[in-house]
């Protein structure tokens, strides 16, 4: 199966790319734009079959690789 | 002294560090490959700049998981001295020897200049050659040099003599204009708890050599090298 | 095999039906569609030269100190204890303009694998770049791109990025300019190079996985631009400037064994030119098994993998029985490592699929029957002329501050700045001087290097203009204190179908041979570039020379920085030139007149005066006259040295303006604390040299008219480029 | 209202990231990874209620600026 992890920086973190691109949209003549945040979109098949196995297995992979805790977290998504 | 220097995947400085290393030494650093999970017996362990695993994910993140970097955490929590240059500063906070994070510059480009830089503290092994308040001239080349931690954090490094180097402007102030790349504090290097760690953005390794234009890094390995010796 | 392929399909190859004619007389029957792919990609302008060949032959490309001239990956010169300088220069024009990051990384990518192929550890890398207009929608975006991709590839692979030149002009609206160079350093007797030998030797594939990379790219990179190419952008490949580190290192590494017969990067046209170029020049046949090629994706075809441009890969023929010492320094740097196939009596290529031969040519014939044209040319019409006498009025000061802030002329450090130019702790001149100079390293000697070329001087006589380009690299090499040893040179021109474009290659070639013959500065490598034309339009013709100095003793060097109390010496001869001079274009907003006309006897006798006087510790500081003249050159010697300067007035009868601001080739403007003994030398050796003013205060101060105060001269001479590229969208 | 724009690499086009990424998680013990892609996460606050509306606009916004249609192609999600 699929899973999609979308890691994005904690809201107290500065987000520069964000920024430039909300700076960038007005600029260009887009109104109404709020708050931009800039995150990681990382996309891993597996060859598990099973959700729940799959989950812990992903949660593992943020822990020990995909996301710096100190400055980011993470929403996950499993696709079949 | 006895050293050793780190080599990862994108690492390169290496060579850099070891001719300045050298240089002060007298003698030869040894080179150690990532994938190597012995170290020799060594005095210092040297974690080069560059771009280790191409700083792809997040810079450092990969190089912090491997095993040379398993058994270098182990020898520094036996208080073995550990000092991480630019990338290494980098993979000393992912492997969590030292607090915080480096983030993409303020302005998002790639800064590749002399810095000014204030010396906090000569109390350690590594600014023992140095002033306290002593402003030094040395090079950065990064893209992500921004130190973040939360207020806290900063508090801690703070209250605990933890901030071993600010960047300044040539007059040694420490103002915010000054502060390239929008660190917390102006901070562009700090010390673990006991100053056994330390970690910075600039590189001492690049001008340590008065025909390179300065010479304001050669007293930081100088004075490793005495303290060891 | 295989019946006739639609002319449909020929025409999409871009073969004309002569060339396919003779393609079908060489195979002695009809290509098919890989042969034919082969055959279009082995007879592009890009890969043949087939236009500008009849005249690099007229190149003078040998010299004393000359080890491998044009015809292999680079150029290889002899620099003395036993060590050697590999260096060339590329461009990647079109992938740059259509995705600017990546086009610019990979051109990057490209060059450095030319010249580490040959055994070179790259020690620098430097640019040449023309953009558009600045109020052009396009420029800013432009340049962000290309200089975050320049940086972001040199900066990773940590080899610095250490000169270059940056012009905006309309012509490039539509066909930025991307040439890049490397300068690499060797031990002369350690020089490899792509020539197969040893029937039976395995074919080795190293690197980056094939994927589905600019297929046809080849052929797209001399195909002439329009709207429609940017229907064209999925044959634009991504870099990976991290492996290509890991390839650095492996690639150095093997190299120290004698485990390597002949080894050649895969560039432009992948596997096809990189296995044909090693086949011919060894006289032998290969035979590739294409399934065995590390492949990035499925269900790739033998036709994809011949034709792929995937980067990063090199192909490599070993010595019997050293495949297992080379597999294992390949998997130590986790790259791929294949064995693909073997080298072969009699010279023809046999291409196999899981056993089955899908594609057979012989290598030679097709080689030699390559096409060469001699395409008709006309001269270029005289430019329009001007009145001196009639040109508007300015105040010497405040032309002055419209120079150096003009987009051509304004500091590059928003550009530098980007890119690591410090990595491998031997740079001894940083960007902003005449040559970035870079130690040997462990040594007292230095490599200094500069790329250079003044396009409207080509446009308005490209004889005179190829003569400049390379006098001018002279220049900037003996101003440093370094004796200029070899060129490398970029042609980037615009549809040579076109007799007036081909008469622009042919003069600017026959001024570069001149100029390099003359000042025996032979030229060692190059690159072409042709059909720079959008909707018809051409470029201007942009000539671009790579030069490599070398300096025997680092302390013998000089800088363009003044200090305090220092006379100015002007050597050379000034007629206050002004014919297509910058002051007349963005003063006057006119392109008109003749170039400065350069006197190569002349150029050679200052360079060696030059050269002496600062061996001989007599010149504190040191700065060739180019675009601004001598104006434009002691400002940028006082902003270097945050002292001001004065600068007296014309010799009778010359108009101040022209004074400043001509451009008069063969000069020098010369710091020194004893003016005298400069004289001296000039005169001894019959070279005109006057005093010009001196140093010192905080301002610099002009005759008849004014005076500008450095920190304002400086401001506005760094805030052009940072200014016009602010509020630039982030880049994805 | 929230839109996030998924900004992926196209299928054929080398993704440097995802294969170190790879990598990275397979030294690391983990089994059983296949093909590995990062993207990027684009968040943006807007303040439009009306969801034809605003996905016109943030494709407009891909067009202009957040998507490189070169090598990148993108998904849409929107969130009131
Ligand atoms: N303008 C030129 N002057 C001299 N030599 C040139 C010129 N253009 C190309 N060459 C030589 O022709 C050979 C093939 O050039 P090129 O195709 O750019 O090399 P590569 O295939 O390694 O990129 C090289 O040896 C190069 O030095
Ligand atoms: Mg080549």
């Amino acid at each position: 199966m699929k899973a999609r992890v979308h890691v994005t920086l904690k809201p107290a973190v500065l987000d520069p790319q964000g920024s430039a691109i909300k700076n960038a949209l007005e600029q260009l003549g887009f109104s109404g734009v709020g708050d931009v945040r800039q995150g990681k979109l990382i996309e891993i098949e597996l060859n598990q079959s099973d959700d729940q196995a799959a989950k812990a297995e992903i949660e593992a992979m943020c822990k020990a690789l995909l996301v710096n805790e100190v400055i980011e977290t993470y929403r996950l998504e499993l696709e079949s | 002294m006895k050293s050793a220097v780190i080599v990862f995947p994108g690492s390169n400085c290496d060579r850099d560090v070891q001719v300045a290393l050298r240089q002060s030494m007298g003698s030869e650093p040894t080179m150690v490959w990532h994938k190597d999970s012995e170290l020799p017996k060594v005095d210092l362990i040297v974690l080069p700049g560059g771009f280790s695993y191409g700083d792809y994910l997040r810079v450092g993140a990969m190089s912090a998981r491997s095993p040379a970097m398993r058994a270098t955490v182990e020898a520094a929590e036996k208080g073995v001295s550990v000092i991480g240059i630019c990338n290494g500063f980098q993979i000393l906070t992912e492997a969590k020897l030292l607090p915080g994070a480096l983030t993409r510059n303020r302005d998002l480009k790639f800064h590749c200049r002399d810095v000014y830089l204030r010396v906090e503290t000569s109390q350690s092994l590594f600014t023992s050659r140095y002033e306290e308040g002593q402003c030094l001239r040395l090079p950065v080349a990064n893209h992500d040099g921004c130190y973040v931690t939360d207020d806290e954090g900063r508090r801690r490094l703070e209250d605990q003599g933890q901030i071993a180097f600010r960047y300044c402007d040539a007059e040694g102030a420490v103002r915010p204009e000054a502060n390239l790349n929008g660190s917390i504090s102006n901070i562009a290097g700090i010390f673990n708890e006991t100053k056994t760690v330390l970690g910075l953005m600039p590189h001492p390794e690049r001008l340590s050599d008065p025909a390179l234009g300065g010479n304001d890094g050669r007293a930081l390995f100088d004075g490793l090298v005495e303290a060891f010796n | 095999m295989s019946e006739e392929l639609s002319p449909e399909i020929v025409a999409q190859h871009g073969l004309s039906d002569e060339e396919y004619a003779l393609a079908k007389q060489i195979m002695g029957r009809a290509p098919n569609l890989l042969e034919l792919g082969i055959f279009s990609v082995m007879w592009s302008e890009h890969c043949s030269y087939k236009s500008s060949k009849r005249w690099l032959k007229t190149l003078p490309t040998s010299g004393p100190r000359v080890i491998q001239g044009p015809g292999e990956n680079a150029g290889v010169v002899d620099i003395g204890e036993g060590q050697a300088a590999i260096f060339k220069i590329e461009s990647h024009n079109h992938p740059s303009f259509i995705e600017p990051y990546q086009g610019a990384a990979t051109g990057v990518g490209g060059i450095l694998r030319d010249v580490f192929t040959m055994g070179a550890r790259p020690i620098a890398n430097l640019n040449a770049l023309r953009f558009g207009a600045p109020e052009h929608e396009k420029t800013r975006h432009l340049v962000s791109g290309v200089v975050a991709g320049i940086g972001g590839y040199g900066n990773c692979v940590g080899v610095p990025t250490v000169g270059g030149e940056v012009n905006f002009h309309p012509s490039y609206n539509g066909n930025i300019l991307v040439n890049a160079m490397t300068v690499g350093l060797a031990d002369a007797e350690r020089i490899f190079y792509a020539k197969a030998a040893g029937i039976g030797n395995p074919v080795v594939y190293v690197g980056s996985k094939t994927g589905r990379d600019g297929i046809h790219g080849a052929t797209m990179a001399s195909a002439e631009f329009d709207e429609a190419a940017e229907a064209q952008r999925p044959t634009v490949q991504v870099g990976d400037p991290f492996t290509e580190k890991l390839l650095i290192e492996a690639c150095l590494e093997l190299m120290a064994t004698d485990a390597i017969e002949a080894i050649q990067d895969m560039g432009a046209a992948g596997l096809t030119s990189s296995s044909f170029e090693m086949a011919s020049k060894g006289g032998c046949g290969v035979e590739l098994w294409l399934d065995k090629v590390p492949m990035r994706e499925t269900g790739m075809t033998p036709y994809e993998l011949m034709l792929s441009e995937s980067q990063e890969r090199m192909l490599m023929i070993l010595r019997p029985g050293r495949e297992d010492v080379a597999r294992a320094i390949f998997e130590k740097w986790d790259l791929d490592f294949a064995v693909i196939g073997r080298l072969t009596e009699g010279g023809r290529m046999k291409l196999t699929w899981h056993g089955e031969t899908v594609g057979e040519l012989p290598i030679d014939p097709l080689a030699e029957a390559s096409p060469e044209y001699d395409r008709p040319w006309v001269a270029s019409p005289t430019p329009p002329s001007f009145d001196p006498d009639s040109l508007p009025d300015h105040d010497p000061a405040e032309a002055l501050v419209r120079l150096m802030a003009s987009p051509d002329l304004c500091s590059r450090r928003w550009i530098w700045e980007q890119y690591d130019h410090m990595v491998m702790a031997d740079t001894l001149q940083r960007p902003g001087g005449d040559a970035a100079v870079v130690r040997v390293h462990g040594s007292r000697r230095a490599l200094a290097m500069s790329v250079d070329c003044t396009p409207r001087y080509v446009k308005a006589d490209p004889l005179e203009g190829g003569k400049q380009a390379v006098a001018e690299s002279y220049r900037n090499l003996s101003a440093v204190g370094a004796e200029p040893i070899a060129i490398t040179n970029n042609l980037n021109f615009g549809n040579p179908e076109k007799p007036e474009i081909m008469g622009q290659l042919v003069g600017a070639v026959k001024g570069i041979g001149e100029a390099a013959a003359a000042l025996s500065y032979p030229v060692v490598s190059g690159n072409v570039s042709l059909y720079n034309e959008t909707n018809g339009k051409a470029i201007l013709p942009t000539p671009v020379i790579g030069g490599v100095g070398l300096l025997g003793d680092l302390e013998k060097m000089a800088r363009i920085a003044l200090a305090a109390d220092q006379a100015l010496v002007l050597l050379g001869t000034s007629e206050g030139h002004l014919g297509q001079s910058l002051y007349l274009r963005e003063c006057c907003g006119l392109e008109a007149g003749a170039p400065p006309p350069v006197d190569l006897e002349r150029e050679r006798a200052l360079g060696e005066l030059v050269r002496s006087l600062i061996e001989d510790g007599l010149v504190q500081a040191c700065h060739d006259l180019s675009d601004g003249g001598l104006a434009v050159a002691t400002a940028e010697m006082a902003l270097a040295g945050k002292v001001g300067a004065t600068l007296e007035g014309p010799p009778e009868g010359m108009d101040p303006l022209a004074w400043l601001f001509g451009e008069d080739q063969g000069r020098y403007l010369l710091a020194s604390r004893q003016p005298e003994r400069l004289l001296e030398r000039a005169a001894a050796v019959g070279l005109p040299a006057e005093t010009v003013g001196y140093s010192g205060g905080e301002a610099l101060i002009l005759p008849g008219g004014g005076a500008i105060s450095l920190a304002s001269l400086s401001e506005k001479h760094e805030d052009w480029l940072p200014g016009f590229m602010d509020g630039e969208p982030p880049q994805n």
